[in-house]
């Protein structure tokens, strides 16, 4: 049962990679990609993450696991800001749609 | 095919393609990625030759692990020179040789 | 199981990544840095899982906090114009 | 073809497509990124040859360290080229 | 809880250093995946990063309660799940139809510091909204689609932060 | 006796230690000090080593192959460990003096590891320590060559570096090889292993190998970087390299030759001496055209170390040739040394680094140009020197086996060097441009030019010792 | 080590230490590098005479160190070596005193007697060698001090003579070098025998044996001068005088000669060297050297080109003696070893003086020189007639015995050679005699100056040497059948070889 939500939560984890994948290659410019990685693929990391602790040998392990999660998300959004405040500040505009570009 | 040996032979293409590098590029830091492009690959033969049967050997990884440390020495100090040069002709590719 | 999905991870991973680097601005290839935090450390959890090597996930761990470093570093000191093509 | 086999032989084509693309790109600021994307797959590799101290300072020393060093170096670069 | 915060320096019986020392143990143990076999190595790291700790951040101007940090959790967790989902619909809609937008937002009602780079930071993982720049108390956002109501749940994040670090929202 | 057999690494590594600490210049008399405490553990093992207890082994914190690191000692790493502090030593005495003026930044720092790292490596029994010492060696020797800091130095250590490395990656790829295929890296357990049908993947690491380490010791074709690190290097540094550093990775190649790969070495045995021949030839004849001294000289090193690679097809059950590159070896390493030394004081005194501005140096430096004459003496294979001796080895192992086609290299590389010498001497016996007297501060000069004479005079005595060297290559060979 | 072991090394010591020690000396400490130079000298002769007592004792003087398995530095005092000892040995003395008159107030001084002692040194090693391998050790070692004082003066045109010199002699010394290891590869290490060492190896293959010779004597051919190697020669003429008395009557010439010498008895064994036929190649290489040395000094109008070619002829009398292959031959050119060498310090003691007396360097500015320098050209007339071989000199024993051994060999031939070369020699030597003596004083010399210490004609040190050799060169002649003799001394060594 608990193996079964595990791979479960694998599987969703893996969709919202792709999903990441799927924004970053189709969004238009660099923030809106920013998007698509900063929340989808930290999403899909949190359900492997979860997955792999339901399937964890101890109690430490999982936490362990999940120790990551936070770790990663602090990453990502400082990541991500530090890239939007970059391009912001060279002076990249955003994209405002094809009909108004 | 197993992993060790895959990645075995990525590791002699990996070499190949450094020591090319090495040799006929003329950007000096290119030269340096090239060179550890090289090293990277002479590292992926030694731990993966060594288990192309698929049993972790500590040996080569040990020596890898030295492998790498000496590696980045080599970078930079490659790098800290290339700077000096850099900074005293305003290239980062090397002037003709006159050796005489 | 895991190692499927670790599979479909690097497929992901080097689909973005041939995206990321093809441009057209440096900003795109900025994008590699923020990739490697989440799909990297993806990656390497679920090789721990497969291969009953729990080190990896010290490895993860790792990569998680260099993903940060090495992206904000990208951005603040390598990332001077936002032309289309590098000078 | 066994899952294994697949992601290894992916990684490996990513491994020699980056390192690929590392030398053969007309950029250097491009090639040095891409240096350090050579340096993390690497690392995965080095995950699946079951020697995670050397996936470890490869992620640190290789990529991290070697990829600032290099960064650094063109920084230099960058920096006198504007004014 | 709420009395303990900030009665470290009068050295009560249960002084405010043990509490960082017993997080840091569990951390240590955590990553130690439940193996003794290093517990003097552990020992050691753990005294020195509570000393660390209380060198670099004093007890009491940074107190953070328990009970907002739970709710704030779990607010947090359900949105960036939401965050996540918004997105990757977005991003697999056959016409992907956004309407990004540069929006500012006011955060004076936020303390200066940890506070706001908190809020900078989560509203990256929030559905729709990117920080851009931070300038004293003006953020600005990247928001993905500006018909989404982001306004109204950055200002919801924004009362949580408050309560989080004892203010009122 | 083994117990002391850490301290030559030790030791240097020690002193270079504190000269780091003591920070940029500072140092010298520690190290000439201990210096001379390393030469003198050097003969101590070659007595030792004479006196027939055999080949000493020092486990290094009493750990065993494969993790542990072994020290092994033969007559021949003896050989080479006197020859590393016998160069040392008056160059380092030598250095003092000429970086009295200017300190440069790193000079005994990088001078201590590299010293370290020879004694290492001819102390090392397995091919993985080998590999690590080399690289250090290399790397302290380029970080020596940049250490002048013009432009034409710093690309002449980066040529040298991406060649070193280059090499040293060849030479770990060998490595790597030889392990995979048969789980050890220990030279003494590998020897009996490796036989002619090996599989093809040790033939190619035999293969890497040996190209790996020819690219370091500059053979022929791969000697493009020398002439402008060693010619561009200041004079006491050129000296050090010269004399030493591409001898070490050329008894790597003697100690893989003779042992593991005795085997497939047969085969491939023309390949070296062949390459060995062109480097004579061609080196020689560069140093014959070079316009500058320094120059000059290190083309003579391109020249000299193709002997060293025309043994090959000799070697066998006579000895002869072994004994010939032993010998070579230690005269070419004390000679080269002398040369560049006294060129150095001959740069310092005329001020320009050119074969035409020594006009009327016989006047006012004698000394100097005697010890250039007596190092030329040794390069040129004339009697009573080392050098005589090895090429008399060499002749007579050629002339055994009918090799009269090296005979003829062999003499016309002496010919050469007769001419690129006696280019510098004559030069040196004309009077000035202008006709006055070269002023010349000789005090200041004297302890260069004594230095110089010492190790000049050191590479002629090797050749009326030769008896004790030859006992002594051949204790656990 | 026993007396008899330290003596020959102190032979070679007592020039080499005052030889060191002289390079040592600041430039103008002059009477202690002159006391040590004659100290030396003189040490020197008092060592060869005790040699010379003790060789006609019977005592054997030999040395030996080992410096590679096999191959000994070995020193073995014989009767053959102290001859040339011996003639080293007086005309260093001589042409040292000479030496320091010639360069009186020049710059140098250390460095020149310093080289000079060298040379010396190596060229009592020569002598003493008792193997190849020894011999060619000091072989080479006199290449390397002679180049420093050809080149002494530091003209374009010195360079250029040590340069013609230089690759002379070391292409010679690489032929011989490969001689000396093939043979050692061949036969092993031998030390020099009477009868030779090689005749007593059975099954060697003949053509490498002729072809070791061949090597050999083209590598000792290139010192001896013998003709087409002898290119050099006129061309060092442009060293100082003693260096010059030195390179032909002392050292380089001789140790050439002596080489060969050394080889056909030594080594080869004259029987067995016969049976070889290479004695009569040698000997017809001797005899063009002869007669195309007399025929280009009879064109040289510089008087020490003339003198240089007239040294090319009679070098090869030694060789010839040699090739005669019988014990008059050997008699006759073991005595010229010694004749020529006083003849032609003669001759070129006295052409220094010309030279820095009168600035006299051409036979066409002899005229009148006799009656200016009167000492001096009787000296000078002494050596020219020995030369000729005219009756009662040195000259006339070599002739005689040469002449004789050649009827012995059979090699009729050899007596036209010797009269086509006495003659020859005649043509070119009686001009010079005739000029001088009988022609009238110029009105001015080129370029002359008397020297501060000296009489009328020239300084005593420059005056005394040329007249000794010349009293040495008439007393060879007229007391050549007294004890002691040179030829008596030749006798005892051909007995020897001849058994």
């Amino acid at each position: 049962m608990i193996e079964l939500a595990g791979n479960l939560l694998l599987l969703i984890g893996a969709f919202f990679y792709f999903a990441g994948t799927v924004g970053l290659v189709r969004f238009p410019d660099v923030y809106t990609r920013l998007h698509a990685l900063a929340k989808a693929d930290n999403l899909g990391l949190g359900c492997v993450l979860a997955g792999l602790a339901l399937q964890a040998d101890s109690l430490a392990a999982a936490l362990k696991l999940l120790l990551i999660w936070p770790l990663a998300l602090a990453a990502s959004a400082a990541v991500s800001y530090a890239i939007a405040n970059r391009a912001q500040a060279l002076g990249v505009r955003p994209w405002q749609g094809e009909e108004r570009s | 095919m197993s992993t060790g040996l895959i990645f075995a032979c990525v590791g002699v293409v990996l070499f190949a393609m450094g020591m090319a590098g090495v040799l006929l590029l003329e950007h000096l830091l290119r030269r340096i990625l090239a060179f550890n492009l090289m090293g990277s690959g002479a590292f992926l033969v030694m731990v993966g030759f060594a288990q192309r049967m698929d049993v972790p050997d500590p040996v080569p990884q040990a020596m890898v692990l030295t492998g790498i440390v000496v590696a980045v020495a080599a970078t930079a100090l490659a790098l800290a020179l290339a700077r000096r040069l850099h900074a005293l002709t305003g290239k980062y590719t090397l002037p003709p040789a006159a050796d005489d | 199981m895991s190692l499927a999905v670790a599979l479909f991870l690097l497929l992901n991973l080097v689909a973005a990544l041939v995206a990321a680097a093809r441009g057209p601005t440096p900003a795109d290839r900025m994008l590699t840095a923020l990739l490697f935090g989440s799909t990297g450390v993806g990656v390497l959890v679920l090789l721990a899982h497969a291969m009953a090597l729990p080190s990896l996930v010290d490895v993860a761990l790792t990569l998680a906090l260099l993903a940060a470093i090495a992206g904000i570093a990208f951005a603040r000191r390598a990332w001077h114009s936002a032309g289309q093509a590098d000078d | 073809m066994s899952i294994g086999l697949a992601f290894d032989l992916l990684l490996a084509g990513a491994l020699l497509w980056s390192a690929w693309r590392t030398l053969a790109t007309p950029d250097i600021f491009r090639a040095v990124i891409l240096f350090i994307v050579f340096g993390l797959l690497l690392s995965l590799a080095w995950a699946r040859l079951a020697a995670p101290d050397i996936a470890l300072a490869e992620a640190a020393i290789g990529a991290g360290l070697t990829g600032a060093l290099l960064l650094d170096a063109i920084g230099v670069l960058r920096d006198r080229k504007r004014p | 809880m709420e009395q303990t915060r900030g009665a470290g320096q009068d050295g009560g019986w249960f002084p405010y250093w043990t509490r960082r020392f017993v997080v840091f143990a569990v951390l240590w143990w955590v990553l130690a995946e439940g193996r003794f076999d290093a517990w003097w190595l552990g020992l050691v790291g753990v005294a020195l990063a509570t000393w660390g700790s209380m060198r670099l951040l004093p007890a009491g101007r940074h107190g953070v309660s328990l009970a907002p940090t739970l709710r704030f959790l779990a607010f947090f967790v359900w949105n960036s799940l939401r965050g996540g989902v918004q997105v990757a619909a977005m991003a697999l809609r056959p016409r992907p139809d956004l309407a990004p937008a540069l929006i500012e937002i006011d955060l004076s009602h936020l303390p200066p510091g940890t506070a706001r780079v908190l809020m900078l930071n989560t509203l990256g993982l929030m559905p729709g909204t990117l920080g851009v720049r931070l300038e004293e108390s003006r953020l600005r956002l990247h928001v993905l689609d500006a018909r989404l109501p982001v306004v109204a749940e950055a200002r919801e994040l924004e009362a949580h932060i408050a309560r989080l670090f004892g203010g009122r929202p | 006796m083994t117990e002391w057999l850490p301290w030559l690494i030790l030791l240097p590594l020690l002193w270079a230690t504190a000269a780091f600490l003591l920070g940029p210049g500072r140092g010298a008399r520690l190290a000439i000090g201990t210096t001379a405490v390393q030469l003198a553990l050097a003969f101590a093992l070659a007595f030792e080593l004479g006196s027939g207890s055999g080949a000493p082994v020092h486990r290094v914190g009493g750990w065993g192959a494969p993790l542990g690191i072994d020290l092994v000692a033969d007559g021949l790493s003896a050989l080479i460990l006197i020859l590393t502090q016998l160069v040392a030593l008056p160059l380092f005495v030598y250095a003092r003096i000429y970086f009295a003026a200017a300190a440069p930044a790193w000079f005994w720092p990088l001078a201590g590891f590299l010293v370290a790292g020879m004694n290492a490596l001819v102390l090392s029994a397995d091919l993985f320590n080998l590999y690590v010492t080399l690289e250090i060696v290399g790397l302290a020797a380029v970080g020596l060559v940049a250490m002048g800091g013009t432009a034409g130095q710093l690309a002449a250590a980066l040529r040298y570096l991406l060649a070193t490395l280059v090499g040293s990656g060849m030479y770990l790829l060998g490595v790597a090889l030889v392990y995979g295929s048969y789980g050890t890296v220990s030279i003494a357990t590998l020897t009996p292993l490796v036989s002619a049908g090996a599989p093809l993947a040790v033939w190619f690491a035999g293969g890497l190998l040996l190209i790996g380490l020819m690219v370091k010791t500059a053979l022929f074709p791969f000697h493009g970087w020398l002439p402008p690190a060693h010619g561009g290097a200041p004079a006491p540094v050129s000296a050090l390299v010269s004399a030493l550093v591409v001898k070490a990775s050329f008894y790597l190649i003697l100690r893989l030759w003779l042992g593991p790969f005795a085997a497939m070495a047969e085969v491939a045995a023309a390949l070296p001496a062949v390459l060995g021949a062109a480097a004579i030839l061609w080196g020689s004849w560069r140093a014959v055209r070079a316009q500058r001294l320094k120059a000059l000289v290190a083309w003579s090193t391109v020249a000299q170390v193709g002997y060293l690679f025309l043994i090959f097809p000799l070697l066998g059950a006579d000895q002869l040739a072994l004994h010939a590159g032993g010998m070579q070896v230690l005269a070419h390493g004390l000679a080269k040394a002398a040369m560049f030394a006294s060129v150095g004081v001959l740069i310092q005194a005329t001020g320009r680094d050119a074969v035409a501005g020594v006009a009327g140096v016989a006047a006012c430096l004698p000394l100097t140009l005697f010890a250039f004459g007596l190092a030329g003496v040794t390069l040129m294979g004339l009697p009573p020197s080392g050098g005589f001796l090895a090429k008399w080895l060499l002749i007579e192992a050629a002339l055994l086996r009918g090799r009269w086609d090296m005979v003829i290299v062999v003499f016309a590389g002496g010919l050469l060097a007769a001419t690129y010498v006696f280019r510098v001497l004559q030069q040196a016996f004309l009077a000035t441009p202008g006709g006055e007297a070269l002023r010349v501060d000789r005090r200041r000069l004297a302890t260069l030019e004594w230095t110089a004479f010492a190790l000049a005079v050191a590479s002629i005595l090797v050749g009326l010792r030769g008896m004790e060297i030859l006992r002594l290559l051949g204790v656990g060979a | 080590m026993s007396v008899n072991e330290v003596l020959p090394l102190a032979v070679i010591a007592s020039s080499l230490v005052p030889g060191l020690l002289i390079f040592a000396l600041p430039e103008h400490r002059v009477g202690l590098r002159t006391t040590l130079n004659l100290f030396g000298a003189v040490v020197k002769l008092l060592l060869v005479a005790v040699l010379l007592l003790g060789i006609a004792g019977g005592e054997e003087y030999a040395f030996r160190y080992a410096v590679l398995p096999g191959i000994d530095l070995a020193f073995h005092a014989d009767a053959f070596a102290l001859l040339f000892v011996t003639l080293s040995a007086v005309l260093w003395l001589l042409t040292t005193v000479y030496a320091i008159g010639y360069l009186e107030g020049s710059p140098f001084r250390s460095r020149f007697f310093g080289f000079f002692s060298l040379c010396v040194t190596a060229t009592m090693g020569i002598a003493m060698a008792a193997n190849l391998f020894t011999f060619f050790v000091f072989y080479e070692l006199l290449t390397l001090a002679t180049f420093p004082l050809v080149v002494h003066r530091g003209t374009p045109q010195a360079l250029r003579g040590g340069r013609i010199y230089l690759a002379y002699t070391l292409v010679g010394g690489t032929l011989l070098l490969t001689g000396i290891v093939w043979l050692n590869a061949l036969v092993g290490p031998a030390d020099f025998a009477h009868g030779g060492v090689l005749a007593g190896v059975d099954g060697l293959p003949a053509w490498q044996l002729q072809a070791i010779f061949a090597l050999l004597i083209a590598g000792l051919g290139v010192k001896a001068a013998i003709v087409p190697l002898h290119g050099w020669l006129p061309q060092a003429m442009v060293a100082p005088a003693p260096v010059s008395a030195l390179l032909h009557a002392v050292a380089v010439v001789k140790a050439g000669a002596f080489g060969v010498l050394r080889v056909v008895y030594g080594t080869y064994g004259v029987e067995f060297a016969a049976a070889l036929q290479l004695l009569a190649p040698l000997a017809v290489a001797a005899a063009i050297t002869i007669v195309w040395g007399s025929l280009r000094a009879l064109f040289q109008d510089d008087l020490k080109r003339r003198l240089a070619y007239s040294t090319v002829s009679q070098v090869s009398y030694i060789v010839l003696g040699a090739a005669l292959a019988g014990p008059m031959g050997t008699v006759g050119g073991l005595v010229h070893l010694v004749h020529q060498g006083l003849m032609k310090i003669t001759l070129f003691f006295c052409a220094g003086n010309y030279a820095e007396t009168l600035g006299i360097h051409k036979v066409s500015e002899m005229d009148g020189a006799g009656r200016r320098m009167p000492l001096t050209t009787i000296a000078f007339t002494i050596g020219a007639l020995g030369m000729m071989g005219a009756p009662l000199t040195a000259g006339a024993i070599s002739k005689a015995w040469l002449g004789d051994g050649a009827t012995a060999a059979g090699m009729d031939w050899v007596m036209a050679v010797l009269w086509i070369s006495s003659l020859l020699n005649a043509a070119y030597f009686l001009p010079i005699l005739w000029r001088a003596w009988f022609r009238p004083m110029p009105a001015t010399w080129p370029e002359e100056g008397i020297p501060a210490s000296g009489c009328r004609e020239t300084a005593w040190l420059l005056l005394l040497p040329p007249l000794a050799t010349a009293v040495i060169t008439l007393g060879t002649g007229v007391l050549s059948e007294w004890p002691g003799s040179p030829l008596d001394w030749a006798r005892l060594i051909a007995q020897r070889e001849y058994p």
